[in-house]
């Protein structure tokens, strides 16, 4: 039953990282606040995705499947991103 | 400008020429060659060497890279009006072109320019997506509502040349077209002095009279006091609360007239009211052509 | 046992089984780009009019926000002890499991009603009704359009998983035995997880934005 | 007799004839004879018959489309604008616009050919989910309906692009039917991309390794990645749109700060790739016929195998180009140029690698070889005039006029629509079990070629003179041109009725077709046709590359022919 011990590790460390990205949010980090708490977001759902979603013990086809809808929900930001923020106020 | 990017298609248009001769050339070649002429027969063997697939790779992308650098340092130049530009207003509206000359004159549908100077367009839309398209110019530039857009071209030789939409923006898309009439300098002159009834204020009086109207000299005085002062700050970098600097270009101003708490200026509070929804967009370039007044007067 | 029965295209269990993880690993794949959508436009209009942003979320209910990130948490705990209960054959546990998971998944959605009747009695609903007096309120509108949008999508997320939840604990009632039921499950329980995740990111970018959410 | 059953009965007698027989002797129903009802058709999960119901629907689209299209081209034969509304122009351009790319071109050559033939070519009896199969059928009608509802209901007049904020506010149609069909039509995409992914990845026979796939499974495999990785964003800025039109909650209203060029960044982020999905199926059909009519493996193929995966992904990358004159920033439009730049190097490896394929070829002409040759031609010229648009300082100048509406019809209709039929000719008898009739394919794919170019290349002109997009009247000087086209339509209408019609008769009269009447390589073509239920009688081994044509001079196959399957025992 070593499974059923993990899920519940890893649900601890889920609850646990939910305390900590309250408490970062308490701390004025600046422009770094957002940056941190998606960086613990990240973790967060990594967490799921290997131990309750099983990636962890899955095929290589599933990691990139994984990581795939990530990647390009990233490609899509970064590009309008790209344009939004580089617009001279008046071009 | 409208040479260079013909210099560009025709390019393209040769190069095309030449790719398509190539390939439907050897299309037809192979098959008139190696017709099949009896019902079993087989084909042969050809090796298809590795230098000639990475070949048909590269040199492709080596072209379309030049091809590349071409377009963007053509669209660079597109976008970057040379000093001395006249500046003229365009409002985009279903359907129709509103133009606003700096010293009052108002058109529908037409615009006079000079030949020989170039002319800058800011433009913005009071509805939807609109394109101001020159064809004769190879200009074209969408008009955005809640925005400035710009677009420059110099008429070369006195005429008349098309103005259309090319944005589709609803029902009578197809006649928000127009013309552009390109006069020779005196003419211009004369017509620009002349009244049929459309002339108003010059734009930076009606600016300045609306100014006093809506008592923006309460808070931009002469000295920053409690707003910053406007003398000299048109095209002027600006620092904002947030550190970043950005230029006071006609964009800056007009967002800050309607949004001030967009970009708020270093040493000052976010306490200006907002004019979006009170101002027309004509009335924000009135106000905008007279604070570009003040820096003339400003003190250095 | 009849675990090795599988459908006429398939060869074999396995085979199916592996079709039916990549078939699901794929529609989360679309999942995440359908929740993208709305979340570029969020990411967008938050650098660009970020003040506004903030004063929207401090108006979000801090705690409530808090309390439903664990209970999602927690549910996922129990999705993942149910998967686990059915690849071991414990019917009993997998419904009591099930049950949990439903259970959590209501109490998500009723404090989630909840924060939605205060927002709209604070008439922070967007569209014609919305009427905070503020300067920059068009922009807080704005806020608001994508806390419904993304809430509201998420949601949907959560009433779907929970119908879906019903019709296996009936499933699993009447036909403990069924071949395909920890498939089923097993599947159930990606889609319940990938729920989570998309709550575990909107969690922190709605209600965390500045140092205005936590400190009431 | 002519060349098809010649090279039938003198060749095929090798790989084919061990399934055939085998499952002949077991006397197994073609998918054609295992129910005869309506619900035995709307019903069914088999993939074959899946792969028809999309057929007859696409069909009916098509020409609903096409009759719009010719509407259009009959307006613009006079510059005033006289015989429609100018609001009803709109509407028909919109219509087209949204029923051929939604409702014909993007579901196309994936459902029809992909979903009769994707199981058949890598030797399983049925895609993964054949239920979901049967949905996504059921989900693009339901779409279809509100499209064609919001036809009846007044037509919508957005144009297909949906652009905001005319769209969300100030357009007086049905957008929110049109949307709410275009939305729908989406989970039907969605849907069989994923089916086919699934499929490929886990049902392939034994023996059968991606480097043995045909290069049409390969293109699907493309297709099917765009398909799930663009088509929920799409959805979902429907979904925005319509919460803004119908409720008024701001999302792109730029009153409340929104940006309406976030709205086309959505919308081309998918519908770029989009054009992917529409061209890349084709790309894959011109492979196999290329190998099938010049007796030979296509040159090049694993470079014309990844080069579908380069368009795919690059395809993601390049949006922004429709974009250059939308108020998009520089540097950003710098990025999407240059990328799209890049695709055009995938795209002329292809071209390159068919061409030489004729090398030392055994090159025959039937029907759906002309078609291909026709596609090779049209593509290269609508992927030439895809530099120009390319090049940011040019686009200034053609963006949104003509010579785009003659670029991407060149793509879309001379590639696209030409890969289509080429494709059901091909596979017709192994549809149908029946031959068409040569003499008559032959003439209307010369119809269509011909019909074509007169169509569309004057536009090329009339856009680089100037004459914007869905404009419904225009200066006078550029009526000349504006005829030519719409005498190259009428054509190419007659060219497209006529494949119908003698299709249509082949079913009844068309001489029966053994299991290859081709004489071509691959698994499809071991099978009787038309197919039985399941396809094969025992599942295949694959023990050969993909395209294993008998060569003249290759010791590999000197002593006898090379077997593409064996068959167990």
């Amino acid at each position: 039953m070593t499974g059923r011990l993990g899920y519940f590790a890893c649900a601890a460390a889920l609850l646990a990282l939910l305390v900590a990205t309250v408490a970062a949010a308490r701390v004025d980090l600046g422009p770094l606040s957002t940056t941190v708490a998606l960086a613990i977001a990240g973790v967060k759902a990594a967490l799921v995705i290997l131990y309750f979603m099983h990636v962890r013990r899955g095929p290589r086809l599933i990691w990139l499947y994984a990581a795939g809808g990530f990647l390009w929900l990233a490609l899509l930001i970064t590009l309008v991103w790209a344009d939004v923020t580089t617009r001279a106020p008046n071009l | 400008m409208a040479g260079a990017v013909d210099g560009l298609f025709w390019f393209l248009a040769a190069l095309s020429a030449a790719l398509s001769v190539l390939i439907f050339g050897l299309l037809i070649a192979f098959a008139i060659r190696y017709r099949r002429r009896a019902p079993g027969e087989r084909a042969g063997v050809a090796r298809i060497p590795l230098g000639l697939e990475l070949a048909w790779t590269f040199i492709p992308l080596g072209i379309v890279l030049a091809i590349f650098g071409w377009g963007a340092e053509l669209f660079i130049r597109q976008l970057t009006p040379p000093p001395g530009a006249m500046t003229v207003y365009a409002l985009g509206r279903q359907w129709m072109w509103e133009v606003q000359h700096l010293g009052g004159r108002r058109e529908i549908n037409e615009l006079h320019v000079p030949t020989g100077r170039p002319v800058r367009l800011i433009m913005t839309s009071e509805d939807v997506i609109h394109s101001f398209f020159v064809p004769a110019f190879r200009v074209k530039r969408d008009v955005l509502p809640g925005r400035y857009t710009t677009l420059w071209f110099d008429a070369v030789r006195a005429g008349e040349y098309h103005l259309f939409c090319a944005e589709y923006c609803g029902t009578k898309h197809s006649a928000m077209i127009g013309r552009i009439v390109a006069l020779p300098p005196e003419a211009f002159g004369t017509w620009l002095a002349r009244d049929e009834g459309d002339a108003g204020q010059p734009l930076a009086t009606a600016g300045e009279r609306l100014f006093g109207a809506l008592s923006c000299t309460t808070c931009h005085g002469r000295d920053d006091t409690r707003g910053p002062s406007l003398n000299g700050l048109f095209g002027r970098a600006v620092r904002l609360r947030d550190g970043s600097v950005t230029t006071a270009d006609e964009g800056y101003l007009r967002e800050s007239i309607l949004q001030p708490a967009a970009k708020v200026s270093a040493g000052f509070r976010d306490e200006m009211p907002p004019y979006q929804g009170r101002l027309s967009e004509l009335q924000v370039l009135q106000l905008i052509a007279y604070i570009q007044t003040l820096g003339a007067a400003a003190p250095p | 046992m009849n675990r090795d029965a599988h459908a006429h295209q398939f060869d074999t269990a396995e085979q199916q089984d592996a079709a039916a993880r990549l078939g699901m690993w794929t529609f989360l794949l679309t999942e995440v780009l359908l929740f993208g959508g709305i979340l570029t436009g969020y990411a967008i209009y938050r650098a660009e009019h970020g003040d506004a942003f903030t004063a929207g979320s401090a108006r979000l209910d801090f705690w409530l926000g808090f309390i439903n990130t664990a209970i999602l948490i927690a549910s996922s705990l129990t999705m993942a002890l149910g998967v686990h209960a059915a690849e071991h054959r414990r019917h009993r546990l997998l419904m009591f499991f099930l049950a949990a998971t439903m259970l959590l998944g209501a109490a998500f959605l009723g404090i989630k009603a909840i924060e939605y009747a205060h927002k709209i009695h604070e008439r922070l609903l967007p569209g014609p009704l919305f009427a905070p007096a503020a300067p920059g309120a068009r922009r807080l509108e704005l806020f608001f359009s994508f806390y419904f949008a993304l809430t509201g999508m998420h949601a949907l997320h959560m009433l779907i998983g929970i119908a879906i939840l019903a019709v296996l604990l009936v499933m699993v009632a009447r036909r403990p035995d069924a071949p395909s039921i920890h498939r089923r499950i097993e599947v159930t329980g990606l889609y319940w997880h990938f729920v989570d995740i998309v709550w575990i990111f909107l969690f922190p970018l709605l209600y965390l934005l500045g140092p205005a959410g936590p400190a009431r | 007799m002519t060349d098809a059953d010649a090279d039938a009965e003198t060749d095929t007698g090798t790989a084919t004839t061990a399934a055939t027989v085998t499952t002949d002797a077991a006397g197994a129903k073609s998918y054609l004879n295992a129910g005869f009802g309506v619900t035995s058709w709307l019903l069914t999960r088999d993939h074959k018959r899946i792969g028809i119901l999309f057929l007859v629907t696409l069909t009916l689209f098509f020409f609903v489309g096409g009759l719009f299209a010719v509407l259009m081209r009959i307006e613009l034969l006079t510059p005033p604008g006289e015989i429609f509304q100018s609001e009803t122009y709109n509407k028909l351009f919109t219509m087209h616009g949204v029923i051929m790319i939604f409702f014909f071109l993007i579901p196309s050559i994936p459902t029809v050919l992909g979903n009769f033939l994707i199981p058949i070519m890598i030797g399983a009896r049925d895609l993964a989910f054949p239920r979901l199969n049967l949905l996504s059928w059921y989900v693009f009608v339901a779409g279809g309906l509100f499209t064609l509802a919001a036809v009846v209901a007044g037509g919508v007049d957005t144009g297909w692009t949906f652009y905001t904020p005319y769209s969300s506010v100030y357009a007086n149609s049905r957008v929110v039917l049109a949307g709410v069909g275009v939305f729908i039509s989406g989970f039907s995409s969605i849907l069989t991309g994923l089916n086919f992914l699934t499929t490929i990845h886990t049902m392939r026979a034994p023996g059968l390794t991606w480097f043995r796939l045909p290069l049409f499974v390969w293109s699907i495999y493309a297709t099917s990645i765009i398909m799930v990785l663009g088509t929920p964003v799409i959805t979902i800025t429907l979904v925005l749109l319509l919460l803004e039109r119908t409720l008024q909650i701001g999302f792109f209203n730029p009153s409340l700060g929104g940006d309406p060029v976030l709205f086309q960044h959505l919308f081309w982020f998918y519908s770029h790739p989009a054009v992917y999905i529409m061209i890349l199926p084709g790309m894959g059909v011109i492979s196999e016929l290329i190998a099938a009519f010049t007796r030979k493996r296509v040159v090049g193929y694993p470079f014309i195998a990844f080069s579908s995966i380069a368009i795919a992904v690059l395809g993601f990358l390049v949006w922004g180009h429709h974009m250059f004159v939308a108020g998009q920033s520089v540097y950003a439009g710098m990025v999407f140029s240059l990328l799209s730049f890049l695709v055009a190097v995938p795209s002329g490896i292809k071209v390159f690698n068919w061409t030489a394929t004729l090398y030392k070829g055994s090159v025959s002409f039937q029907t759906p070889m002309l078609y291909a040759f026709g596609f090779i031609g049209l593509f290269t010229i609508g992927g030439l005039t895809g530099l120009f648009l390319a090049a940011m300082g040019l686009d200034i100048h053609v963006h949104d006029t003509y010579f785009v509406v003659a670029h991407f019809h060149y793509i879309m209709v001379g590639g696209m629509v030409m890969a289509f039929l080429g494709g059901i000719h091909f596979w017709w008898p192994k549809i149908t079990g029946k031959l068409y009739p040569e003499g008559w394919g032959r003439l209307s794919a010369l119809i269509i070629f011909v019909g074509f170019n007169l169509t569309f290349f004057p536009q090329f002109i009339l856009g680089y003179l100037g004459m914007p997009r869905r404009y419904h009247a225009y200066p006078e000087e550029l009526q000349i041109l504006n005829v030519l086209s719409t005498a190259g339509a009428s054509i190419l209408g007659v060219g497209y009725v006529i494949p119908l019609i003698y299709l249509f008769w082949s079913m009844r009269y068309g001489r029966t077709a053994g299991a290859n009447p081709w004489a071509a390589q691959g698994l499809e073509w071991q099978v009787p046709s038309p197919p039985p239920v399941d396809n094969f009688e025992t599942r295949p081994t694959v023990t050969d590359e993909a395209y294993a044509y008998p060569m003249r001079g290759d010791p590999a196959v000197q002593e006898g022919m090379r077997k593409t399957t064996e068959m167990p025992p």
